[in-house]
């Protein structure tokens, strides 16, 4: 039931460092286990499979840097041909990740950047601000272009979450003056609390119209916060939640989208340029992925591939996502 | 100096001294995870692994200390005061421009201060030591929040800073070598030889008693948790050499991670009970556990579970030996 | 025999004094209240109390808990991570289509199961409370982690008393809070059982001298814990409607915060649930007035860190003046 | 007083034996109890006395021997079962529960319940009152905190809950070893009127002269073993000492006349708040001077303020010519001040630790090198020499000091205190539970140590020791001076009237 182990079985449990079969390729997630990275692996091992290679995923249990580069360490010392990772913390990343390079590991970044680092490349999801304005069109469109909106927000120190919510007021700012944010960002821990800051919203500003749920732990707290104050339909919420994690408020109403982009395919993504440069290939301005239906732009300036715009999951298609 | 003629310790002592037993594990723990990968056993990696003992064990000894004093003794802020005092060095270093090593002096001040706000109100206030830290925790904890709005600090990779948290001498990490093992050395010294150890164990073991033999019960007690708090933001003074940020969040749920460590290494909950050295061989327990676990590719949520039937095997089976040996 | 006693002259009576002692904890939760009634727009009305009722009653139902053990010098921090267990195993059978009784029944006999566990270990295996329940949170928690298996268990309340519904505004939660704490607190006071709490909690070499039966005391209590977290679970799948990979971690240091700023003693035999209940009141209150004063989110740990050291520290320094007052010297 | 040659056995044990470790606390011992019988238990410290009970009272498993209780086989499995089984026992370190009530203190575990099964406080209330009153203990101590007592207190109120039990055998150890006069009569009534009533009662003392009051017959162990097992009425102090120790032992102490020199100590008007008021007091080098009175006649609490525990709210104190105004111990101890604590178990011994530490606690200061290092081979020196000096009983100066027997422990910190050699010596209850040969050892090095210079103030409920050391006696009540008695005014009966408040 461990999603970590990956791998084909039996190459994990006694590693030959001789390597028979291919390179050893590995993603650092976040957290372990979420649905979202799970989507990941799943895109991903299935891709590395197909390029002859064997691919290994792990994270720590909570959003926790040191844990995280004690893992990304044990991955180097394992002897790994290339490690992507999502860095929880860009800065504390970037020593271990020169150390890995010096070792002649391939190093990039998926999913977060640390962008100070010697990674090779960065795969990125969706800009940020495609992400911030998306959430934010959603927003405004639910609440008619005026009102008092919030923000639930994940842990106050997590660099993602922040730009998100960066941009998406940028977007308000400049598109939807109108709109007000009211209570400041709350920050939150679990889905608990962002059930006990949603509710204690909904009680401080009664006029409030909708919730932005910014990581994907808030969004069934604040779904479920607006639900049992029996306020669906009349406050709306969007987020970056996961479409498993989101179906049901979203098939009940009481969320109106959420938005997010196909994990999968990031995943997949993510192992061909691992490939790539373990082949000592070199990106295209416009490379087409083996996998995935467009054509995947490389920013030479910034070193990045960007998989996509975001996508809106809402209740006509969100069935037909399982992760 | 010379031992005098005290009966060598029985069979049955030794063999129910937690230590033993400990250092028992260690070596059994570290045959299984060389067993369980190939890379365990190579020695670079196994002088490696110790770094991430470093913080986490200033957090344990400090927890030690403040268990050890007696009174319900317990100190769950060591977290938050890991966070706090880091987060003020990077102020320091980054906003004020600070040398990062004078910055880390300040900080281990700046943390006993944070150490002497618990033990003002535990020892001069006479208040439970355990709300008392636990409103320091929330405290600590949103403080740093709040001074960063939630952004993370820089500024540490001057002046050879990092060299503190990245380099090896010989092989051994150097904040191993430089802070971790001078730490415990000094400590347990100080327990094992000198008045100030023995006066620990005495307000431990009932502070009345240690107050009409003429201690300054309070006062030792308070500086008990003013070491903790030294003890704390040197932790973040090597967290900040090792990543190079101070995040509001670094520190915390370590404080649980401490305590597991000082009651696992053989620390009494009630005080005044205990051996630090107990609590070096338990940190070598938790990192050997959980490095070798890391390398043989077990989930980072199944180590924890794993960690605590550690502790509780460990103490069940302490206690079946004790038993049996004594009786 | 002769006691020494000094009357002073304008000194109130030691009944007074004694009132006024256990009064403490009241008066300073009426004193927040009025504070965040003029401070806090909201903050008195009665839905406003209700969200507070139904977001505190699977923490109070843990606190009640972790009170019985502490009286009995014990401790429990693994109540929240169990709640998580048991949380999951109450959604996922409850949304396989069992009978909602059922389901109430299972997760209290598997919460009593897990406590058993603790209390097999403390008093069988006589490792300390806190070793112990350390331990064995780390293993609930890697429990539900396995249990869990990356995928949220999304569930309504398994019955309408365990969720947020409320009967003419009154949180049916509320009622069930009220009656479990009820019941504790007789328990506490009336039973030979409860008496028994306090005993050991004391003294339990002593308490075993003069024939109380410490071992089966002590696992009842733990079992009992376990009970209470059973139907916190519940509450907490009601109120929150998903069981995640960490669901219930977040609630252990709160329970125990709620005992102590309550006022039982940490080192066992003195206190009780209703000084819980005042204790847990108390912090909640605090929580969401604070936010509801509007006060910049950062803040929040903060205040609520500041308010419960000032309010422990006035409630022990009175306390502590009032007790030489009334005679007992220490 | 009864006869016991025709009463039936209540109690009778044989073959007895109990071992920790290495060490043989009892060995073989058999003695039977009659119904109604009191059996007084004699010994030396760390013979065995403690240990034998608590075989009895299913504490401790024997390793060996049979016991038989009216009739039946008694085997106890826990102290719950011998308590069920009709065996109560006070306990010689006693053992109560702090936070709770007096009142529930006394009931724990047999709290009177209604029909319903629910505790029922107003007939628990009554029959407490009752009991107290019949005990003639003040009825408003049921609603103190048991921690709130006076060691004294609490020693009454743990007697008055062991009587009250229907027992069949009534074990008391050492009850008497901090009660004054009058409460130690009151208790050998009680103890006479349920003798009365057939239960047997088995006492354990160090006090010769209670004996015929107390006791029917008694035995005497010496190692562990039954060494004499006898009727009261040939009770001879000089045999029984002999049967205890194996040798012959001189319970007299020598002392010569006191040649008292400079005021060491000196009070005058001394007040604390609702324990002692206005008292005057002065102790010179060389002499010691004893100090008495009833249970809560303020004695500790003015050797606590002279100790800097407790603040003055008036008046003022001397040592040695120059004013006294410590704000703790340490202040105290810094003018040649020691304080040996009554009450062993809380404030004197360092539970967790070994004896070796427990006796150089305060001496330790003089024993650092460099960096506060304590110098261990002379620490060691130091300890043994105080082991051997006062025949402390224990294996080895590593051995823990809760392993040792409460004599012993009491020794343990009279060591402590007569380490420090202080300029003043202040002694509370210093030879309680310690067995007779060494009491007179203690007593005569008490002498010795104010001949030699020393100030020495002895607080003791013993009035026959405190006549024997004293060449002075204070007698305090309700917390004011009574009187000062020397020479050839100081006799028992002086002190008992200023003690009653009795005028010639
Ligand atoms: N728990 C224990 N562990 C080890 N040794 C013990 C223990 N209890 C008693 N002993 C030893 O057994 C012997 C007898 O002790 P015991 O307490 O029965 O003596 P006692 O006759 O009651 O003495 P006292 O008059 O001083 O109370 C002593 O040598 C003591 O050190
Ligand atoms: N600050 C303190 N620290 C330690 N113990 C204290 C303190 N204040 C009071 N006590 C305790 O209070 C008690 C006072 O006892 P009590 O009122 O019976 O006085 P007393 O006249 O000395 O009694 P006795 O006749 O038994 O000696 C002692 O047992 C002492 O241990
Ligand atoms: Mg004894
Ligand atoms: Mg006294």
């Amino acid at each position: 039931a461990c999603s970590t182990v990956g791998g084909p079985a039996g190459q994990s449990a006694a590693p030959d460092t001789g390597g028979g079969e291919g390179p050893k390729v590995a993603f650092v997630s976040q957290v372990e286990g979420v649905p979202y990275f799970s989507a990941f692996k799943e895109g991903a091992e299935k891709t590395a499979q197909s390029l002859g290679m064997s691919y290994t995923q792990a994270g720590p249990s909570t959003a926790d840097a040191t844990e995280q580069l004690r893992i990304f360490n044990s991955l180097v010392q394992q002897g790994y041909d290339a490690i992507a990772v999502s860095p929880l913390d860009p800065r504390s990343m970037n020593p271990a990740i020169a150390a890995a390079r010096r070792k002649g590991i391939v190093v990039i970044t998926s999913d977060a950047d640390a962008p100070d680092s010697e990674r090779q490349v960065f795969v990125q999801q969706a800009s940020d601000a495609a992400l911030g304005a998306t959430v934010m069109d959603e927003i405004a469109k639910a609440m008619g272009g005026t009102g008092e909106y919030g923000i639930v927000s994940g842990a106050a120190d997590t660099q993602t979450f922040n730009s998100w919510v960066a941009e998406a007021r940028k977007r308000q700012e400049s598109t939807y003056p109108a709109l007000e944010l009211v209570g400041g960002v709350r920050y939150t821990t679990d889905t608990a609390q962002a059930l006990k800051e949603a509710q204690d919203l909904m009680t401080a500003y009664p006029d409030l119209k909708a919730i932005i749920a910014v990581p994907s732990t808030a969004v069934p707290g604040v779904a479920q916060a607006v639900q049992n104050a029996g306020k669906a339909g009349k406050v709306a919420v969007s987020g970056f939640g996961s479409p498993r994690t989101a179906r049901t408020y979203v098939e009940s109403g009481v969320m109106t989208s959420t938005v997010l982009w196909d994990v999968p395919n990031l995943g997949v993504l993510t192992v061909w340029a691992m490939k790539q440069l373990l082949d000592g290939k070199e990106f295209a301005a416009k490379n087409t992925v083996p996998g995935l239906k467009d054509p995947v732009e490389y920013s030479a300036a910034t070193t990045t591939l960007v998989m996509g715009p975001p996508m809106v999951f809402t209740k006509a298609n969100i069935a037909q996502y399982d992760y | 100096m010379t031992t005098g003629a005290l009966p060598r310790r029985s069979l049955r002592d030794r063999v129910s001294d937690r230590r033993v037993f400990l250092a028992v594990l260690v070596v059994a723990l570290g045959a299984l995870m060389s067993l369980l990968s190939p890379y365990f056993l190579e020695v670079g990696n196994l002088l490696a692994m110790t770094q991430y003992g470093a913080v986490i064990g200033l957090l344990a000894l400090g927890q030690s200390l403040v268990i050890l004093g007696g009174r319900g003794g317990i100190d769950l802020s060591v977290g938050s005061a890991l966070s706090l005092s880091g987060i003020v060095m990077g102020l320091l270093a980054q906003n004020l421009g600070l040398s990062p090593w004078l910055a880390a002096l300040v900080t281990v001040a700046f943390g006993a201060l944070l150490g002497s706000v618990n033990g003002f109100m535990v020892a001069r206030l006479g208040l439970p030591p355990l709300i008392v830290t636990l409103s320091t925790l929330f405290l600590y904890g949103a403080l740093a929040q709040v001074l960063t709005h939630g952004g993370q600090l820089g500024g540490f990779g001057r002046e050879g800073f990092a060299a503190l948290g990245q380099s090896a001498i010989l092989g051994v990490p150097a904040q191993v070598l430089l802070v971790l093992a001078p730490m415990f050395a000094l400590a347990i010294w100080a327990q094992n030889r000198t008045a100030l150890g023995r006066r620990l164990h005495q307000i431990g073991t009932s502070d009345r008693a240690a107050a009409l033999a003429g201690i300054d019960v309070n006062k030792l007690r308070f500086r008990l948790y003013c070491a903790s708090g030294a003890l704390a933001a040197l932790g973040a003074v090597v967290t900040n050499a090792w990543l190079l940020t101070a995040r509001p969040s670094a520190g915390t749920g370590m404080e649980l991670q401490a305590i597991t460590i000082a009651v696992l290494g053989g620390i009494h909950i009630f005080g005044g009970r205990g051996h630090l050295s107990g609590v070096l061989l338990a940190l070598a327990v938790v990192v050997v556990l959980s490095w070798g676990l890391q390398l043989a590719q077990v989930g980072n949520s199944v180590q924890t579970g794993i960690l605590g039937l550690v502790l509780v095997g460990a103490a069940l089976l302490n206690n079946l030996i004790g038993r049996r040996a004594s009786g | 025999m002769t006691t020494t006693t000094v009357p002073s002259a304008f000194a109130p009576s030691a009944r007074m004094l004694v009132l006024l002692r256990n009064a403490l904890l009241p008066i300073l939760l009426v004193a927040e209240v009025i504070f965040f009634t003029v401070a806090a727009p909201g903050f008195l009305s009665a839905a406003n109390l209700a969200n507070v009722v139904i977001n505190s009653a699977d923490l109070a139902l843990l606190a009640a808990g972790v009170t019985l053990v502490v009286l009995l010098a014990g401790i429990d921090v693994s109540v929240g991570p169990m709640l998580g267990v048991v949380a999951w195993v109450g959604a996922t059978l409850f949304v396989a289509g069992m009978p909602p009784p059922l389901v109430v029944v299972i997760s209290v006999l598997l919460g009593g199961a897990l406590g058993a566990i603790n209390g097999g270990l403390v008093v069988g295996g006589r490792i300390s409370p806190i070793i112990t329940t350390l331990g064995t949170a780390a293993i609930f928690k890697t429990v539900l982690f396995i249990l869990w298996d990356s995928t949220d268990v999304f569930a309504g309340p398994v019955v309408p008393a365990l969720g947020p519904a409320r009967a003419g505004g009154v949180p049916l939660v509320g009622l069930v809070v009220l009656a479990v704490f009820g019941v504790l607190a007789y328990v506490l006071r009336h039973r030979v059982f409860g008496r028994r709490l306090f005993a050991i909690g004391n003294d339990a070499e002593g308490a075993r001298l003069l024939g109380v039966p410490v071992g089966r005391t002590s696992f009842a209590a733990y079992v009992l814990v376990g009970a209470l977290v059973g139907v916190a679970a519940l509450i907490y799948v009601g109120r929150v409607g998903v069981v995640q990979a960490t669901a219930g971690n977040e609630l252990t240091l709160p329970a125990i915060a709620a005992v102590v700023v309550g006022g039982t003693s940490i080192l066992g035999g003195e206190g009780g649930v209703l000084r819980t209940l005042g204790g847990l009141a108390f912090i909640a209150l605090l929580q969401n007035g604070v936010v509801l004063m509007g006060v910049p989110p950062l803040w929040n740990g903060v205040l609520v860190g500041a308010a419960v050291a000032l309010a422990v520290a006035f409630d022990v320094l009175t306390r502590r003046t009032l007790d030489k007052r009334i005679g007992a010297k220490k | 007083m009864t006869t016991r040659s025709d009463v039936r056995p209540i109690l009778s044990v044989s073959g007895l034996s109990k071992s920790f470790g290495a060490t043989a606390a009892v060995t073989d011992v058999g003695f039977t109890l009659g119904a109604g019988e009191r059996l007084a238990v004699l010994g030396e410290n760390g013979a065995g006395k403690s240990t034998l009970i608590k075989i009895v009272a299913g504490v401790y498993p024997p390793d060996g021997g049979e016991m038989v209780l009216d009739g039946a086989p008694h085997r106890p499995a826990s102290p719950g079962t011998a308590l069920a089984g009709g065996v109560s026992v006070v306990y010689q370190e006693p053992s109560f529960f702090p936070r709770l009530s007096v009142l529930e203190n006394l009931y724990v575990g047999r709290e009177p319940r209604d029909r319903a099964g629910q505790v029922d406080w107003r007939r628990m209330r009554g029959r407490g009152e009752e009991l107290f009153r019949r005990l003639d203990v003040p009825v408003e101590l049921l609603t103190r905190r048991m921690d709130a007592l006076s060691l004294a207190e609490q020693q009454l109120a743990l007697i008055a809950r062991a009587v009250d039990v229907e027992a069949k055998v009534l074990i008391l150890d050492e009850p008497t070893s901090i009660l004054t006069d009058a409460e130690v009569r009151r208790l050998f009534l009680i103890v006479q009127r349920l003798s009365e009533a057939g239960v047997g009662v088995l006492y354990i003392t160090h006090r010769f002269e209670e004996l015929e009051h107390v006791a029917d017959r008694f035995i005497v162990l010496k190692d562990g073993r039954l060494a004499g097992d006898l009727p009261a009425s040939e009770a001879d102090h000089d045999r029984i000492l002999e049967m205890m120790s194996g040798r012959p032992v001189n319970a007299a102490i020598s002392r010569s006349p006191a040649r008292p020199g400079r005021v060491m100590l000196e009070t005058s008007g001394l007040t604390v708040p609702g324990a002692v008021s206005d008292v005057d007091l002065t102790v010179r080098g060389g002499e010691v001077v004893g100090l008495y009175g009833l249970v809560g006649a303020g004695r500790t609490e003015l050797a606590l303020t002279v100790f800097g525990v407790l603040r003055p709210s008036a008046g003022t104190m001397r040592v040695d010519g120059e004013p006294h105004t410590p704000r703790g111990p340490r202040d105290a101890m810094a003018r040649g001040i020691a304080y040996l604590p009554e009450d062993r178990k809380t404030l004197g011994i360092f539970p967790g630790m070994d004896t070796l530490s427990n006796i150089t606690a305060v001496k330790l200061p003089e024993l650092l090198g460099r960096l506060g290092v304590i110098r261990r081979a002379e620490e060691r020196e130091l300890a043994t020499s105080w082991i051997d000096r006062l025949r402390i009983k224990a294996p080895s100066p590593a051995f823990p000091v809760t392993g040792l027997s409460g004599g012993h422990q009491q020794k343990t910190l009279f060591a402590r205190q007569l380490a420090t050699e202080p300029k003043i010596l202040i002694l509370d209850e210093p030879t309680r539970g310690i067995d007779v040969a060494t009491k007179t050892d203690i007593q005569q090095r008490l002498v010795e140590v104010a001949r030699d210079g020393t100030a020495v103030l002895v607080v003791s409920s013993d009035l026959p020791e405190l006549l024997a050391v004293s060449d002075r006696v204070y007698v305090m009540r309700e917390g004011r001076m009574a009187a000062e008695l020397s020479g050839d005014d100081l006799t028992e009966d002086a002190v008992l009237r200023a003690t009653m408040g009795v005028h010639r």
